[in-house]
């Protein structure tokens, strides 16, 4: 078999790289299955770099993989800031990538380049759902802090916009440092405005900061997060705490899908020391892209692209994966989950929905 | 504003500016001895505060007593974190106590990321945020929106208690003395009968124990742990003491809650005075604020008393 | 020598006060034009930080300098400097790490092109003009201790303290001051040293032109060699003036300075 | 002479094989070969002989080290990364000697190093982006306006020494990138595109053929780079070698001497702060263009750091420090990929180990000599 | 035996030899003193029995015990005391911390403050600034204070670096009369100086230092007499 490598790119260093290295993991682990795969034309090297979610240093390793003629494809980036600049790189080198973690809608719908793919959603589709969800639940009045990264702002700016349209109202808007330790200060003003819910745009570390300081001070609000918490991490790191928070994420809960299970089943077996996160699905199905499209096209960057491009309907762990006329992922469903029991359950499953607990005590 | 709320921000910034003003110390400490600024300090704070978890996880069910618990995990986080203080001074400051000063800073400054990604590499799963346990009793009194716990009371009282002592350690004790000797005069010291090698040791192991320390009541206070914790926690504690004025303990407290104040202000009440700003802006506003008070004070706002002559 | 005595520096009133320690005392005094002075009195008496105030390191609390009839109280350092006057210090402060030409070069700071486009793009004419300082320190090395002409792109951290004394007083010398402050040129030589580098200054003095000094010092033989006249300090104030041989002979300056009962 | 030049083919080569080198046995080799044979060198007494040999062709490095260049952008015509890589390093000396003049010359150290860098990226962003300005003339307005936002803090940075004005950079550069971030008109934190150079009608970004020979797109940016760092090279060492860079030194080695002799502190702090801004901000607008987009998270303290990094590996104060430290700090943590999430904890060992080899720094500064190969005949 | 002998020492800063083949002895009990020009290699010894720049072939004997490669503080540990070159007060201390820094391996409060009462009538200008940063002392407060620290340990040995350097002649009187002072009851002293005639009024033996050798050795009597010092000092 002649080997053919592939490129995946994401922050293996910093403070967002436990979901790089998941993100690795999972796509390595994809790769270790394709090998296993007897009917597999290929045999696959996955070429790993490490982005430290920085833009610059993006640029470098982009160049570095897109230049390199004998890697065929790539699974690229966690970040939106890294993502949006290295797309002119891909595009100029002509080499596919399949964003698998990154959620700004500008890196797919800010320009047009063939060449840019993307597995998971925006998070435009997240908060409609976030912002219909609860209003649907009867809460109104809302408070929101969010991290000042592009990931915690685009929230921000899309939760705010469709709960206005769904009747909510918010009576103060935080931002916040990703790296801030203490949120008293925001914590104090946010408890004299008495919120229902606090909406939370931004990543575990600092979730679980804040929902400690929230009890902390006494904050008896729902405390309603994004993708960014849907993690173990959070569950572990705030113990009896998490229970209660709510989470939003692009793509059918794959714990529900067979394929699901058996990815994570198939995760521990290699023991990684590391969780695939929130978004290693995402990157082990993007892996999973691009080798099926390299079988049916072979090795060649432009040829793989042109199946990239027509991805219709196909059966992921993460569900149907269809691309739009941005080969942007028309995710179907977003999946909500609730903390209950130290365990991220879906909430259409939960306590919560049966009305056996109440969100908020 | 509501006087309950008063008292919560009140509280919040003494709490914060508690902890900036221990981490301070620390950074005073070194500007003593070295002259330069060591930025691994808030990476030993990490580690000190990792050792203190781990410690938690390898005692658990041995003691009943919570008190006992802390006991023990102060303590041996403290040893680990001392102990890695003389390492980090006999391997790496004293080699290169002929190389112009600065140096030490690059060495310090790349310990500081070997520190961060040794605990984020190897301790298990050390990339996310762990829980750090509550082991100070969390009852407390609440007057309105006012809630005071007295983990709170107890963590800001032993701040303080280390702050006034290792101000006395310094200023009273013979030790002390030695260490400013050293500091202004390594030589001189040096004549005078000072083992230079011990008082640069004894100063590591004392100022890498108070930063295990400030990095457990960080934990205790917060009940979270991550191995960038020291990052922002380091340079605020540096901004703290210079700000303060150098070589002044009291200049270390002054400046950690003004720090802590000037966050609270640019975070709440800032926006509210000028609603067009959102509370983001509390940190440009905290380093203007900074700039602007350098530039009236530019010797800290406890001035150094100068010594220089002609 | 002018007989006619006309005043090249003039201080009155002058206080300078750090604290609780008042260093001079309403202290009035003048130095004729290109006489050397000798100034005298116990340690602490105020002597350095008279020089210190009159260059412009210090702000006086009160009184008053003028410098052939200009106001110099406020003046900065640099002002001062421009004013011709220089000095040297107590202790020595040279860089240590620069080599003795630039030590003493700086000196000349007031005639040297500093401009921009010269220096970074015009170096043919800097070097005209680098040649030309060269041989200027060159020579007066030369007149204080060939060897250390010898030396005079080496580092002055190796030299011995006083060369490093020597250097010092090039680095005043060498923009031809109008009043040259030394302050205890003396301290840690010899006789002969002293007695050496003291006909050197004198030496260039005679060639360049009789500039007007003011001697601190503790040697007396020194005093009485070098000075026409004397003032003595003590706690900041004047208690002599005059001739060598009138102020060892005042009872005062006796008992406060001399030690002799 | 013959020394010299064999010197600079050997290391040459090892260059180009470094630049060149994918995978980790090629650099893990490489790297201990450095390892080896600088101790091997040094136990010899090589590095002083060399030192001599130098001296005596002082020109020497200076062409040697262009010279160099151009054989490796010819010899890496095509490879795009490697190119990269060689003008990152080029555009990082090029920052460092603007530090260099702030802190090795007048001591002040600046801890906004990267902010200045990254006004420059952003002014050239906005100027590219929004006007017709030609981009040559961006290039020096980005520098400008990073010089002019500098003097904000001249007031704070004279009046503040040691500490205290490290202080007040570095309160600078973090407010610097928070107000990036939270404030939207600057693209917030997802940055901005920049467009590429475009030279006399001509997109540098395009790819370029010259007698049938592709030639990589980084190419002009290489020489653009080359071209300024040499025009600030040159500077510098005019500047050290001049009555500005004595006046420099004597106000970082002792303020009071250098004022009783007339030197005008400020002034020369002014300048040099002004003028290491101004590099920096030169050198941040030709980054940016050649990657094509800002970002706030490009500039933090610890990118900084980094910077002041490069100046104290190389030696403070000596502008042929900055070039192999440069070359260090860029270059190895990404030849270090292939530990991918390891390479930091590598990278800091190694720095760690460098300076306990060499406290004073790779090449410490040497005493000022301002017309080399003159003194010797002078001096007799 | 000698207190402290210096057998055939050479001393180097940086491979450049500066004492070649040093020999002195200082006999208990005694005045011993160190003339030589600028530059002779005087200091250079006292910082090669202090083991801050240490020999790097010889001996030195304190008290029968070789010293040669111990640490300073090791050293100093032993009985030594100290003014060295160029005073070296610590500047950000204040005159009383000073004071005690001298006296750190002194274990006694009660002797400590008696030991500070008496350097303050010695120095009654010390009284007066007590709290006073060093620092910002004139030229000849801070040699008070140097020699004032010294005392404060009561060492076997006291070395002085020219240690009226700077003082007026008042007090350069005071100082001479404190050593000989000190040398009655019962301390060895060591003493490098410039001014000649003073010394040898109260040393009991010296040594003549030239370019880092010994040229003459003798009585102070003696040395009064010899054509080195003559030439060295008299012209
Ligand atoms: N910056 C300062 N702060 C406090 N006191 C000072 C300062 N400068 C000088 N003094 C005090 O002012 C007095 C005069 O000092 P000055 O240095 O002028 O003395 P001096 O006459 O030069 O003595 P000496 O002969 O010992 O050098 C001294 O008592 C000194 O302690
Ligand atoms: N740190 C040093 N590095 C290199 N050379 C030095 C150093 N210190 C002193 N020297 C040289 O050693 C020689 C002896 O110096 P030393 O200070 O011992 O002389 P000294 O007799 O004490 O003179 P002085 O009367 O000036 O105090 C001098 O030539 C001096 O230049
Ligand atoms: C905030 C980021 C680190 C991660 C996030 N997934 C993004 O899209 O940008
Ligand atoms: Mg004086
Ligand atoms: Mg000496």
């Amino acid at each position: 078999k002649d080997t053919v490598k592939i490129a995946y790119i994401g922050p293996l260093t910093g403070g967002v790289s436990a979901n790089g290295i998941g993100g690795r993991n999972s796509a390595d682990l994809a790769v270790r299955l394709k090998n296993q795969d007897p009917n597999a034309k290929y045999k696959y090297e996955l070429v790993a770099a490490d982005d430290e979610c920085k833009p610059n240093v993006g640029v470098q390793v982009a160049t570095k993989i897109a230049s390199d003629s004998s890697i065929i494809a790539g699974v690229t980036h966690y970040c939106s800031a890294v993502a949006m600049s290295t797309v002119d790189v891909y595009h100029k080198f002509g080499l596919p990538v399949m964003v698998w973690g990154a959620v700004l809608p500008e890196i797919t719908y800010g320009n047009d380049y063939k060449e840019v793919h993307r597995v998971n959603g925006t998070m435009i589709n997240q908060n409609e759902v976030a912002a219909k969800f609860l209003t649907g639940l009867g809460y109104k009045r809302w408070v929101i802090i969010h991290d000042t990264t592009d990931y915690g702002k685009g929230h921000n700016k899309y939760f705010s916009q469709f709960l206005t349209k769904n009747g909510g109202q918010i009576l103060g808007t935080f931002g916040v440092t990703a790296d801030q330790q203490d949120f008293t200060a925001e914590l104090t003003k946010i408890k004299e405005l008495k919120p229902e819910v606090v909406y939370f745009g931004g990543l575990t570390p600092i979730g679980i900061r804040i929902r400690t300081q929230m009890d902390r001070l006494g904050i008896k609000a729902v405390f309603e997060g994004t993708s960014g918490i849907k993690s173990d991490a959070y569950i572990e790191g705030l113990g009896k705490l998490s229970e209660g928070s709510l989470s939003f994420i692009e793509g059918a809960p794959w714990e529900k899908l067979p394929g699901g299970l058996g990815f994570i089943a198939k995760y521990n077996q290699q023991k990684y020391p590391d969780a695939p996160e929130a978004y290693g699905p995402f990157a082990y199905t993007a892996a999973n892209l691009i080798m099926d499209a390299i079988e049916k096209a072979g090795p060649d960057r432009k040829k793989v692209m042109a199946v990239l491009n027509n991805t219709q309907n196909v059966e992921t762990i993460i569900g149907k994966v269809s691309f739009d006329d941005h080969r942007q992922n028309v995710v179907p469903l977003i999946s909500k989950y609730v903390a209950q029991d130290g365990k991220w359950v879906v909430w259409e499953d939960s306590l919560y929905a049966k009305g056996q607990r109440k969100l908020g005590q | 504003m509501p006087f309950d709320i008063f008292l919560q921000y009140l509280l919040n910034g003494l709490m914060l500016g508690v902890i900036y003003a221990i981490v301070a110390v620390g950074f005073t400490l070194y500007f003593g001895v070295l002259d330069v600024i060591k930025f691994s300090h808030g990476d030993i704070l990490m580690v000190g505060a990792f050792a203190g978890l781990t410690t938690y996880i390898g005692i658990a069910g041995t003691f009943e007593s919570p008190w006992l618990q802390l006991l023990v995990l102060v303590f041996i986080s403290l040893s680990v974190a001392a102990f890695l203080g003389a390492v980090i001074a006999r391997y790496l400051i004293l080699p290169l106590q002929k190389a112009p000063p600065i140096n030490t800073l690059l060495v310090t400054l790349m310990l500081g990321l070997a520190l961060r990604e040794m605990v984020r590499l190897f301790y298990p799963n050390g990339s996310n945020p762990k829980p750090f346990p509550r082991l100070l009793p969390t009852d407390g009194i609440a007057l309105g929106e006012f809630t005071l716990r007295s983990d709170s009371l107890i963590l800001l009282a032993t701040g303080i208690i280390t702050i006034i002592a290792v101000q006395r350690l310094i200023t009273k004790s013979k030790i002390g003395l030695a260490i400013r000797a050293v500091a202004q005069d390594s030589e001189t010291a040096r004549i005078m009968g000072i083992n230079f090698h011990q008082i640069v040791l004894i100063t590591f192991m004392l100022g890498s124990a108070l930063a295990a320390l400030a990095g457990l009541m960080n934990g205790l206070y917060y009940n979270e742990v991550n191995f960038s914790m020291g990052l922002l926690l380091g340079v605020i504690g540096f901004s703290a003491a210079v700000v303060g004025g150098l070589g002044n303990f009291y200049g270390a407290i002054v400046g950690g809650f003004l720090f802590a104040a000037l966050q609270t202000v640019g975070a709440v009440l800032f926006p509210a005075i000028m609603p067009s700003v959102p509370s983001a802006y509390k940190d440009v506003f905290a380093f203007t604020m900074i700039i602007i008070i350098m530039g009236l004070k530019p010797t800290g706002l406890i001035s150094e008393k100068s010594s220089e002559r002609v | 020598m002018n007989s006619a005595k006309s005043k090249i520096l003039e201080a009155s009133n002058l206080t300078m006060r750090f604290g609780g320690v008042t260093a001079l005392d309403s202290l009035n005094l003048h130095v004729n034009e290109g006489e050397v002075l000798g100034l005298l009195g116990p340690n602490g008496s105020g002597k350095t930080t008279f020089f210190n105030v009159i260059t412009g390191l210090y702000r006086a609390t009160a009184g008053n300098v003028s410098f052939r009839g200009q106001d110099l109280t406020d003046a900065s350092a640099q002002e001062v400097y421009l004013h011709a006057i220089t000095r040297t210090f107590q202790r020595s402060r040279l860089s240590l790490p620069l080599t003795v030409f630039d030590n003493i070069a700086i000196g000349d700071n007031r005639r040297l092109n500093t401009g921009l486009f010269f220096n970074l793009f015009a170096r043919d004419q800097f070097e005209k003009e680098y040649d030309r300082v060269v041989e200027q320190v060159r020579a007066l090395l030369l007149t204080f201790n060939p060897q250390l002409a010898a030396k005079i792109f080496e580092p002055v951290a190796s030299l011995p303290m006083i060369d490093r004394r020597r250097i010092e007083i090039c680095r005043a010398l060498i923009s031809e001051p109008d009043l040259l402050l030394l302050d205890e040129p003396s301290a840690g030589m010899t006789h002969d040293e002293t007695a050496e580098v003291m006909n050197d200054i004198l030496q260039v003095r005679s060639k360049i032109k009789p500039f007007t000094i003011i001697l601190i010092e503790h040697e007396m033989g020194l005093i009485q060699r070098m000075t026409e006249r004397c003032i003595v300090l003590n706690y900041g104030k004047k208690i002599a003036e005059g001739t060598y041989d009138e102020i060892v002979s005042n009872r005062e300056v006796q008992v406060a300075y001399l030690g002799q009962e | 002479m013959k020394l010299l030049i064999s010197t600079f083919i050997v290391f040459l080569i090892y260059c180009i094989l470094l630049l060149g080198a994918e995978n980790q046995v090629e650099v893990g080799a490489l790297v201990a070969v450095a390892f080896v044979a600088s101790l091997v060198g040094k136990k010899l007494g090589f590095m002083d002989r060399l030192a001599i040999a130098v001296s005596q062709h002082s020109s020497f490095p200076a062409i040697a080290s262009v010279v160099g260049v151009l054989i490796m952008m010819a010899v890496f015509h095509n490879s795009h990364f490697a190119l990269l890589m060689l003008a990152t390093v080029l555009i990082y000396a090029i920052v460092c000697l603007g530090l260099n003049i702030q802190f090795g010359y007048v001591g002040i150290v600046n801890f906004a190093g990267a902010a200045f860098f990254g006004i420059g990226s952003y002014t050239a962003a906005v100027l590219a982006t929004h006007t017709a300005v030609p981009h040559l003339l961006v290039l020096f307005i980005a520098a400008t306006i990073s010089a002019l936002i500098g003097s904000i803090l001249i007031y704070p940075v004279l009046r503040t020494r040691g500490h205290y004005a490290a202080l007040v950079t570095i309160a600078f550069g973090i407010l610097f990138r928070n107000f990036l971030e939270v404030n939207d008109t600057l693209g917030g934190p997802q940055g901005l595109k920049i467009p590429p150079l475009t030279i006399f009608g001509w997109n540098l970004s395009e790819g370029i053929q010259v007698g049938g020979i592709e030639l990589s797109f980084y190419i002009p940016y290489l020489l653009i780079a080359l071209i300024l760092l040499v025009a600030t090279f040159r500077i510098t060492r005019n500047l050290e070698r001049s009555w500005i860079g004595l006046s420099m030194d004597m106000v970082r080695t002792d303020e009071i001497a250098a004022s009783t002799f007339g030197v005008n502190i400020a002034h020369w702090k002014i300048v040099a702060f002004t003028l290491g801004n101004f590099v920096a901000g030169l050198a941040g607008a030709l980054y940016g263009m050649m990657t094509a987009y800002v970002a706030p998270n490009n500039f933090t303290f610890a990118d900084s750091l980094i910077l002041v990094s490069i100046v104290i590996l190389g030696g403070i104060g000596n502008p042929w420090g900055i070039i192999p430290a440069a070359a260090i700090v860029v270059i190895l943590p990404e030849k270090l990929q292939f530990i991918q999430e390891y390479r930091f904890l590598l990278y800091a060992i190694v720095v760690i180990l460098i300076l306990l080899f060499r406290p004073d720094g790779l090449l410490p500064r040497r005493i000022r000599n301002y017309f080399p190969g003159k003194k010797a005949g002078e001096q007799e | 035996m000698a207190l402290l002998e210096i057998d055939h020492i050479n001393t180097a800063y940086d491979r450049i030899d500066v004492l070649e083949d040093v020999s002195i002895k200082v006999e208990r009990g005694q005045i011993t003193c160190i003339l030589g020009a600028n530059g002779a290699g005087k200091s250079t010894l006292i910082r090669s029995i202090l083991g801050l720049t240490p020999a790097n072939r010889g001996k030195i004997i304190f008290n029968g015990a070789d010293i040669t490669h111990l640490p300073t503080h090791r050293i100093i540990g032993q009985g030594i005391a100290c003014v060295p070159e160029g005073r070296r007060v610590f500047p950000r201390m204040t005159v009383d911390e000073n004071l005690s820094v001298g006296a750190y391996l002194v274990g006694d409060q009660k002797v400590i403050q008696e030991r500070r009462d008496r350097v303050k009538t010695l120095f009654p200008r010390l009284a007066e600034r007590a709290n006073q940063l060093a620092g910002t002392m004139s030229g000849g407060e801070q040699a008070m204070l140097a020699i004032g620290r010294s005392l404060m340990s009561s060492p076997e040995l006291l070395i002085f670096d020219e240690p009226s350097l700077g003082l007026s002649p008042l007090f350069v009187k005071e100082n001479f009369k404190i050593i000989k002072e000190i040398n009655e009851m019962s301390t060895t002293v060591l003493l490098v100086e410039q001014n000649v005639r003073q010394t040898l009024a109260i040393a009991h033996c010296g040594y003549v230092i030239a370019k880092g050798q010994v040229v003459a050795q003798g009585s102070a009597s003696e040395l009064a007499e010899n054509s080195e010092v003559q030439a060295a000092y008299f012209g």
